[in-house]
């Protein structure tokens, strides 16, 4: 039961700081509004989170910022994590697919991340939905080769041959027998991409790819601190842990459902649970 | 941090300085490569006829002394006898002739002047003649500007346009070339076959240059972070961080900061393309109207003492171009105004202004984001594209009235117009006029510095007529070094006559 | 003193709606140098006891004992962790049940057997694992020594996880169906060396298994556990002859032997009648064909199968040609991987031919592969796999395991697959509450019982049967040839059934194959391979086929 | 294992010159080229056009791309733009930092994860070992500048234990090189280890319950050799392929820990040649980048084999 509490209140945590972000912003100020005459003000009751360089206030930027960060966080990962785990699957299971499918993937990683992007960006111009393809194109791959690697392992257990004795098509087997097995993987995924996005989105703006100024994203508003994180440390930490908290919640909620989804980890949990309780 | 005085002690032969410099100068060869980097360690190793003093005013350096004719059309320049290459072969006329050719071929300034040249020649081994076709008011400060640096006549034959490799890179200088770890490091060396000239220090690359230090390592720091940690850690001796570093470093008593000569001239250039929003004079005022330009000083400048609230293109350090014109149009901020003559103009409200900039500085970014705020205030939307300066260059070009306004510096201790990026503008923005053109000549035909200080400041009461460019203030250069560091003139990464305190 | 001392041992699992007891207040006791055997129906906690002395069932479920283990003395339940793996290797060993599992499937043979050795030592245990292999009859030693687990067949596994407890010397052995995938030739030499072990050793052994011949070999005593109770416990002849409770009696009763024709169905455990203290078992009276026998025979012709490349290559399955026409019950046995389980992969074209076809029917197997339609040869030939647990995805219900052919081949869906399911997990006598379980947390008599389900779902014509009763107590396998039979009397179905029971099969079948060493070396009926073996191994295997003491007439049993 | 190398070889080269291709048009759609980026904003279209071809850049794009090609295929990859140095030794001279930070980064957060989580797989009820495996999750997000930035606050700035930047060679200078390495190895652990604990956790828990754990630990053998030798091996695979891919992203540009600890590396030099439309460079620099990924994932593939024997037999 133990579980179920930690996956309610990382998911109610997660769901608050969703909500926060979604609402807020209605009530807040412009954040794009600059005051330079109050710049790099340190956290007061004006502003609870102090200001940036343009004296913009810290609070009402992480507040909107997250609309951005989340969501396109949120669409990055499931699009990458949906790609990767498809072609992963298909790749692992099918032999004659997995020659060409990994070699477009291997040519596919081993081609440069920025220029990738700059590329994407610059045919299709800076915006929320390039760079929502860039990342998803700049990890796909990643995830890809993850989950082919676990499927690899499942396919060669004797219970698929069974399910094809049973009649059962290949993707059909592919859905029902492999899918589950590396479903777990894929929430560990999941978490990864998720942090990844969060951050790298920071790395895009600072080449001009991602999400125009001044519209702030968590990523942005680090690299956008950068040059003050000795004179004013809260415009790096602020979001900094901003996104921690939302990485660490996350793989709470990924490890509670992967629980709910593998009955096999609950027994372990019930295993771990009386370990830890008896001797 | 404590202010470099008179009190260094005696000179101290040897050693090593360790300067971080922003980028791999890339190539050593100053015509090819008019960067910033390649400037500052071309000064080191190369010499020109003259050479800028602390107030950038140009002094004869490989030049002995000159004659001018009656009508100002021929000048007779005999070379200093005793000066060799770092390879020992001897300065000749015909190497000062090759130089002086490449450069009107190859250099951006030299093709402006190139024009009103008639001819460059040798007279004997020592003397070289150059024939105006036209008198030039600004042809010694012109022989003083990066470009005309003297290289062997041999090394110059068939030189591509990508200019010369580092085998090539021999100039007359006090430092030589050493070695080169490309994207990582450069050592210069002394040069001993050195001969310096007698006069006293005049300051700045003019004078008299005595190689104290063995060694000059320019190490290549990209990251403003990495270059402050360093010289706090003292990785290195001498940096030029950005003005962002300022107050901090200027805090730290382990550093010493001192302002440099000059500066950058800071500006947002509208785009007079048909075509863009800012073609019609009436847009680029209300543009000059709207921007609250203390304000957007204090949000990027770094400190009040690295900003110079003036709409001069050059600074007040150069006295012989720095004009007061035109004061009055930079003061003027009207918000309300600007909307009105928007509007006039064929932008109204709720139209979008497209901003092409660059993060390859950060102020660039800044500025961009406060145009854009101040833009929104009075209705106006706008679309800013950010890339790397390449990108953004290549975006500009490419499409000439596909964007409106791009935010660029320029450095504000050059001595002649042709040398003015401020002036030399049009082929970016489509800002060249007749007006423009006509009181370029009256400059260049000058016969002394009041008539030229006059046209000077038409040309900047014209700037700010025509609103080519908008300046948005003037932002000094600071320099960050070692308190070993000593007999520096604060004159950019000149370190000749420096040496390290034991 | 007694070795070993069960003081009334109950383990219960903990699950979410309270404890669940699955061996409940078990007492019995063990000198050194000598050996128990427990029988009992599957699923009567006999693994989970055997597990729970030497404390591994800790690790996989949630269970918690009460009771006492006293082992020389010492109370093993009150062992730290720490001290507990002291015990463990060295002085308590244990085979377990599913071999291939059991192995570590990335491991190289080698590797498992010495490294419970020092490193010094290594040299030393590597010759000690030859010589273990070469007695548990793996002559091959160095090609064994190198081979993964998924390489060898599964009587090969069963030896080497026999090696792998032998191979520190423990004080106390517990086998758990030791024998079950080994042909009757190995299985004699096997139980020599157990034999040999004791008395080298004074190694005492806890030996679980279904075969009373077995039992009737190796035991000095005896234990019965039915249902997590222990029912009965005493000497070997004691129990064999008199056995005191009615479900001893009723278990012995059922016990297949040469000789008597099975054919008309197998006696079985009636609870009911147990439970009411009355002479158990109920034979089955199947009916009479009532259709006639039509369909394709499965025709085998010259059929190869080598692994490995040239050079390292090994031939699994050597020209083997043979039919089995419609309706014909056919028997293999045969040496421990002599390839019957490859045949039955080729056959269920779950492996290509390396040469020769397969026909049944409009399908053929070639070395190409399948030709034809998959779905109907799926429909009509299915295969039960020899090792159940690696065959059942630890994911899945026992009820979607067996409802998978159900939905794939016939489509059933709703209330009507529910049901079906429902009647299967009956069929196949497993408890309801199977249904809802995965199966890691069956038994593996009640695995293998899933894995036939499955089987049979799809009412297939032909079934390749890799020892579908291995690990079932007799009155089950009772129960599950009966249900096979049953389906046979039915409807068209052809079976091949791999086993190494030789009773069994030679009490059922309507002719016998044996194969050694790749080859099917002879094919005949069931009286006349008993009676006149023709082949040299034929002749080894009856000579070597455990029986029963003969048994006191049922009516004596009855008294 | 020669058939698997000889294909192996074969997508090499099909992934070279994929990648060369792709890239050698993709750089030039981006607007922008190194004539401009050397001339700058003020330059006449004129002398633009004539440095361009005086850069071997006139002529169409197939043109350009079949000259290079022919010459890439002598083994000459052309000379750099901005250097006026042969691609091959600049791109040589800064690999050998790149790849000892990879190396060195890899191996260590792959040694580091194996033993935070056998840890805690042995010892579940250790409080520290707990709370590394839980926290491990938090080292993926947190910014890698800031970490570099604090770590050099605190050691080289006010401690002044280590350099703050700098990179000498491992081989030829190890006394400067290892602390001048230890500040961005860490930034690089932390980042790595994080990802890889998640990866490897997960996977050993889907081998916790597999059958073969209990003869092993019927053997007698201790909880920790038990994780070590059996569940760790089999549980490997999804890590080494997430070691592989990071490896390869590793090479392909660590630009910021390189441009913070001032680490002359490729992914540093790659930003550099883009910055300056270095053509000849940034597609040296890709092709050297592709070559290093599939030698990468050849060793993964071979790993792979060694570890699971299923994988190697078919
Ligand atoms: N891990 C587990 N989780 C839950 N139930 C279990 C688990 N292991 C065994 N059981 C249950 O305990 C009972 C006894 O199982 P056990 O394996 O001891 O039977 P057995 O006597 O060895 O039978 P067989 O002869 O079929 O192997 C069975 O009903 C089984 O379902
Ligand atoms: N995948 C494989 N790779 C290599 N050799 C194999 C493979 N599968 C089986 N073998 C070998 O083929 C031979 C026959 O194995 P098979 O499993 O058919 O025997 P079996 O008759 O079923 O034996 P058992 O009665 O012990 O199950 C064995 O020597 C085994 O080592
Ligand atoms: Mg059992
Ligand atoms: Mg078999
Ligand atoms: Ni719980």
């Amino acid at each position: 039961m133990r579980r179920n509490r930690t996956l309610v209140l990382a998911a109610g945590a997660l769901g608050l700081i969703v909500l926060i972000v979604l609402v807020l912003p209605v009530f807040l100020p412009s954040v794009s509004a600059t005051d330079p005459v109050h710049r790099l003000l340190p956290p007061s009751a004006a502003h609870l989170l102090g200001t940036d360089s343009y004296g913009r206030d810290v609070a009402s930027r992480l507040v909107s910022g997250g609309r951005a960060s989340l969501g396109l966080s949120a669409l990055i990962t499931v699009c990458a994590a949906a790609t990767g785990l498809v072609i992963g699957l298909v790749s692992g299971f099918f032999r004659a697919a997995d020659a060409v499918l990994m070699r477009v993937m291997d040519a596919w990683m081993s081609f440069p991340a920025i220029i990738l992007a700059m590329a994407l960006a610059i045919s299709l111009g800076a915006s929320l939905w390039t760079e929502l393809i860039a990342l998803t194109v700049i990890f796909t791959p990643f995830t890809a080769r993850v989950i082919r690697s676990r499927v690899l392992a499942v396919a060669s257990r004797a219970y698929i041959g069974a399910a094809r004795v049973s009649g059962m098509g290949r993707w059909k087997t592919l859905l029902v027998h492999v899918f589950p097995n590396v479903l777990p993987l894929a929430l560990v995924q999941v978490v990864v991409l998720a942090a990844a996005a969060m951050l790298v989105d920071g790395a895009m703006s600072f080449l001009g790819l991602g999400i125009a100024p001044p519209t702030p994203t968590w990523g942005n508003m680090i690299a956008e601190g950068r040059s003050y994180l000795v004179t004013a440390p809260w415009l790096v930490v602020v979001p900094g842990v901003t996104i921690m908290l939302c990485v660490f919640l996350l793989n709470l909620v990924g490890s509670a459902l992967r629980q709910a989804v593998d009955p096999r980890a609950r027994t372990l949990h019930e295993l771990q649970r009386l370990r830890t309780r008896t001797t | 941090a404590t202010q470099n005085s008179g009190t260094d002690g005696p000179p101290v032969r040897g050693g090593n300085l360790t300067v971080a410099v922003p980028t791999d100068p890339q190539s050593l060869d100053m015509v090819a490569n008019p960067g910033q980097v390649t400037a500052q360690i071309g000064n080191m190793m190369y010499e020109k006829l003259f050479e800028v003093d602390r107030d950038f005013t140009a002094r004869p350096m490989l030049v002995d002394n000159y004659t001018t004719s009656q009508d100002r059309l021929v000048y007779t320049f005999t070379l200093r006898k005793d000066v060799t290459f770092q390879d020992g072969n001897p300065l000749t006329a015909a190497d000062v002739v090759a130089s002086l050719d490449r450069w009107r071929k190859a250099h951006r300034t030299g093709q402006l002047v190139s024009p009103d040249i008639d001819s460059i020649t040798a007279g004997d081994p020592h003397t070289v003649q150059l024939r105006l076709k036209r008198p030039r008011y600004p042809i010694i400060d012109e022989l003083a500007s990066p470009g005309t640096e003297i290289y062997e006549a041999k090394n110059l034959a068939g030189l591509p346009a990508t200019g010369f490799g580092q085998d090539k890179a021999i100039g007359t200088g006090p430092y030589k070339l050493k070695s080169w770890d490309i994207g990582q490091q450069l050592v210069l060396q002394r040069y001993d076959g050195y001969k310096s000239r007698s006069e006293q220090d005049w300051g700045g690359q003019a004078g008299a240059k005595h190689a104290y230090l063995d060694t000059v390592t320019y190490k290549v720091v990209a990251d403003q972070d990495a270059l402050v940690n360093g010289l706090q850690t003292g990785q290195w001796d001498h940096a030029m961080p950005t003005n962002d570093q300022y107050e901090s470093l200027k805090a730290n008593p382990a550093v010493v900061v001192h302002n440099l000569p000059g500066g950058n001239e800071n500006v947002i250039i509208p785009n007079f393309t048909k075509g863009s929003r800012f073609a019609d004079p009436r847009a680029r005022q209300a543009l000059n109207l709207l921007l609250d330009k203390p304000a957007i000083n204090a949000a990027t400048g770094g400190s009040k003492d690295l900003t110079i609230e003036t709409g001069a293109f050059a600074s007040p350090d150069n006295k012989s171009f720095y004009s007061t014109a035109g004061e009055d149009v930079y003061r003027q901020h009207d918000p309300a105004r600007a909307k009105q003559l928007l509007a006039e103009a064929g932008v109204p409200a709720g139209s979008t202004v497209h901003i092409v900039t660059t993060n390859s500085y950060p102020e660039f970014g800044k500025w961009a984001v406060l145009l854009q705020d101040e833009l929104s205030k009075i209705g106006i939307q706008t679309k800013i594209d950010t890339y790397d300066f390449a990108t953004m260059l290549g975006t500009l070009t490419k499409d000439p009235a596909g964007w409106d306004l791009t935010t660029l510096f320029f450095d504000s201790a050059l001595t002649s117009p042709a040398q003015m990026p401020a002036l030399t503008l049009g082929t970016l923005n489509g800002s060249s006029s007749a007006e423009l053109d006509a009181l370029l000549a009256q400059f260049n035909a000058s016969t002394n510095a009041d008539q030229a200080k006059s046209t000077v400041d038409k040309l900047q009461d014209l700037t700010w007529r025509q609103l080519s460019v908008i300046t948005l203030s003037q932002s000094r250069l600071y320099a960050a070094y070692s308190p070993r560091l000593k007999g520096y003139d604060n004159f950019y990464r000149i370190f000749w006559n420096s040496w390290l305190a034991p | 003193m007694a070795l070993l001392e069960l003081d009334r041992l109950s383990v219960g699992l903990v699950t979410e709606h309270g404890d669940r007891e699955l061996v409940h207040e078990l007492s019995l006791d063990l000198a050194a140098g000598r050996t128990l055997c427990v029988v009992g129906e599957s699923g009567s906690g006999k693994t989970v006891t055997a597990l729970s002395i030497i404390r591994l069932l800790e690790f996989v479920a949630p269970v918690r004992t009460s009771g006492q283990i006293r082992f020389d003395g010492e109370d093993l339940t009150g062992l730290s962790p720490d001290r507990m793996r002291g015990y463990r290797g060295r002085r308590l060993g244990m085979i377990f049940q599913e071999a291939l599992d059991s192995l570590n499937p990335a491991q190289r043979v080698r590797r498992q057997l010495v490294e419970c050795y020092p490193r010094h030592l290594r040299e030393q245990a590597e010759a000690k694992a030859r010589a273990l292999l070469t007695e548990v009859g793996l002559t091959d030693t160095e090609r064994v020594l190198n081979l993964y687990p998924h390489q060898m067949s599964g009587g090969m596994q069963q030896r080497v996880m026999i090696a792998l407890a032998l191979m520190s010397d423990p004080d106390l052995l517990i086998a758990d169906e030791p024998t079950t995938a080994l042909d009757v030739t190995t299985q004699a030499e096997i139980l020599a060396l157990f034999d040999r072990v004791r008395r080298d050793h004074g190694t005492a052994c806890v030996f679980i298994t279904h075969d009373m011949g077995v039992a009737a070999q190796v035991a000095d005593r005896i234990a019965v556990l039915y249902r997590g109770k222990l029912v009965e416990i005493g000497d070997r002849d004691e129990v064999l002859t008199a056995p005191s409770h009615p479900y001893t009696r009723a278990l012995l009763a059922c016990v297949p032997q040469l000789g008597v024709s099975r054919r008309e169905g197998f006696p079985t455990i009636s609870e009911a009648l147990l439970d009411k203290g009355e002479v158990a078992t109920e034979t089955l009276v199947l009916p009479p064909h009532e259709h006639p026998v039509d369909g394709a025979p499965l025709v085998v012709d010259g059929v190869s199968k080598v692994y490995g490349r040239s050079g390292r290559s090994l031939r699994a399955v050597d020209e083997v040609s043979l039919e089995i026409a419609p309706g014909e019950f056919f028997g293999l046995v045969g040496e421990s991987g002599s390839g019957k389980t490859t045949l039955g992969r080729m056959i269920s074209a779950l492996e290509t031919p390396t040469s020769g076809t397969i026909s049944f029917g409009a399908h053929r197997c070639t070395p190409k592969g399948l030709l034809g339609s998959e779905r109907e040869f799926r429909r009509a030939t299915q295969l039960i796999f020899q090792d159940p647990q690696s065959s059942l995805d630890p994911r899945h219900t026992a009820a979607r395991i067996i409802a998978e052919p159900l939905r794939e081949l016939i489509g059933l869906r709703g209330s009507e697959l529910d049901s079906r399911v429902t009647e299967l997990i009956a069929e196949v006598g497993l408890p309801a509450d199977t249904a809802g379980k995965l199966p890691a947390q069956l038994s593996g008599g009640q695995r293998q019982r899933v894995s036939i389900a499955r089987a049979i779902a799809a009412e297939p014509s032909l079934i390749v049967a890799d020892e579908p009763t291995s690990a079932l107590d007799v009155s089950v396998q009772g129960q599950v040839m009966n249900l096979l039979l049953h389906l046979r009397r039915t409807r068209t179905l052809s079976l091949l059934f791999i086993t190494h029971n030789l009773s069994l099969v030679l009490s059922v079948a309507d002719r016998v194959g044996v194969m050694y060493r790749g080859e099917l070396v002879e094919v005949g009926e069931p009286e006349q391979i008993r009676l006149a073996p023709r082949h040299e191994y034929t002749r080894r295997l009856l000579a070597a086929n455990p029986e029963l003491p003969r048994l006191p007439e049922p009516g004596l049993l009855n008294r | 294992m020669t058939r698997l190398l000889l294909r192996r070889l074969r997508d090499l080269l099909v992934i070279l010159v994929v990648v060369g291709t792709m890239m050698f048009f993709v750089i030039r759609l981006i607007p922008g080229d190194p004539a401009l980026a050397i001339l700058g904003p003020t330059a006449r279209p004129a002398d633009v056009a004539a440095l361009r071809s005086a850069m071997g850049l006139d002529g169409s794009l197939w043109e350009q791309y079949l000259s290079w090609a022919g010459h890439v295929l002598h083994g000459d990859f052309g000379s750099s733009i901005t250097y006026h140095q042969p691609v091959l030794g600049v791109v040589l001279e800064h690999i050998p930092p790149t790849l000892t930070l990879a190396v060195l980064s890899s191996v260590i957060s792959f040694l580091l994860s194996v033993a935070v989580t056998s840890w805690y797989a042995v010892s579940p009820r250790n409080p520290l070992a707990r709370a590394l495996d839980r926290l491990s999750a938090l080292g993926m997000a947190i910014p890698d500048f800031w970490i570099s930035l604090v770590l050099v606050l605190v050691f080289s700035v006010t401690l002044r234990w280590l350099p703050s930047s700098g990179y000498h060679s491992l081989f030829t200078d190890p006394v400067q090189a290892l602390p001048a390495l230890v500040l961005p190895l860490v930034v690089l652990v932390i980042g790595q280890t994080a990802l890889f604990v998640l990866t490897l956790r997960e996977s050993m828990l889907g081998e916790l319950p597999l059958a073969y754990l209990r003869t092993a630990r019927a053997k007698g053998l201790s909880e920790s050799r038990v994780m070590l030798r059996h569940v760790l091996p089999n549980a490997l695979m999804p890590l080494i392929t997430q070691l592989g891919s990071n490896f390869a992203m590793l090479v392909g540009g660590i630009v910021i820990i390189e441009s913070i600890f001032v680490i002359p590396g490729l992914g540093h030099l790659l930003m550099g040649a883009v910055s300056t439309r270095d053509f000849p460079l940034i597609q040296g620099v890709t092709l050297f980048v592709a070559l290093l990924f599939v030698l990468v994932n050849l060793l993964v593939d071979l790993s792979y084999a060694a570890i699971d024997p299923k994988v190697r037999v078919s």
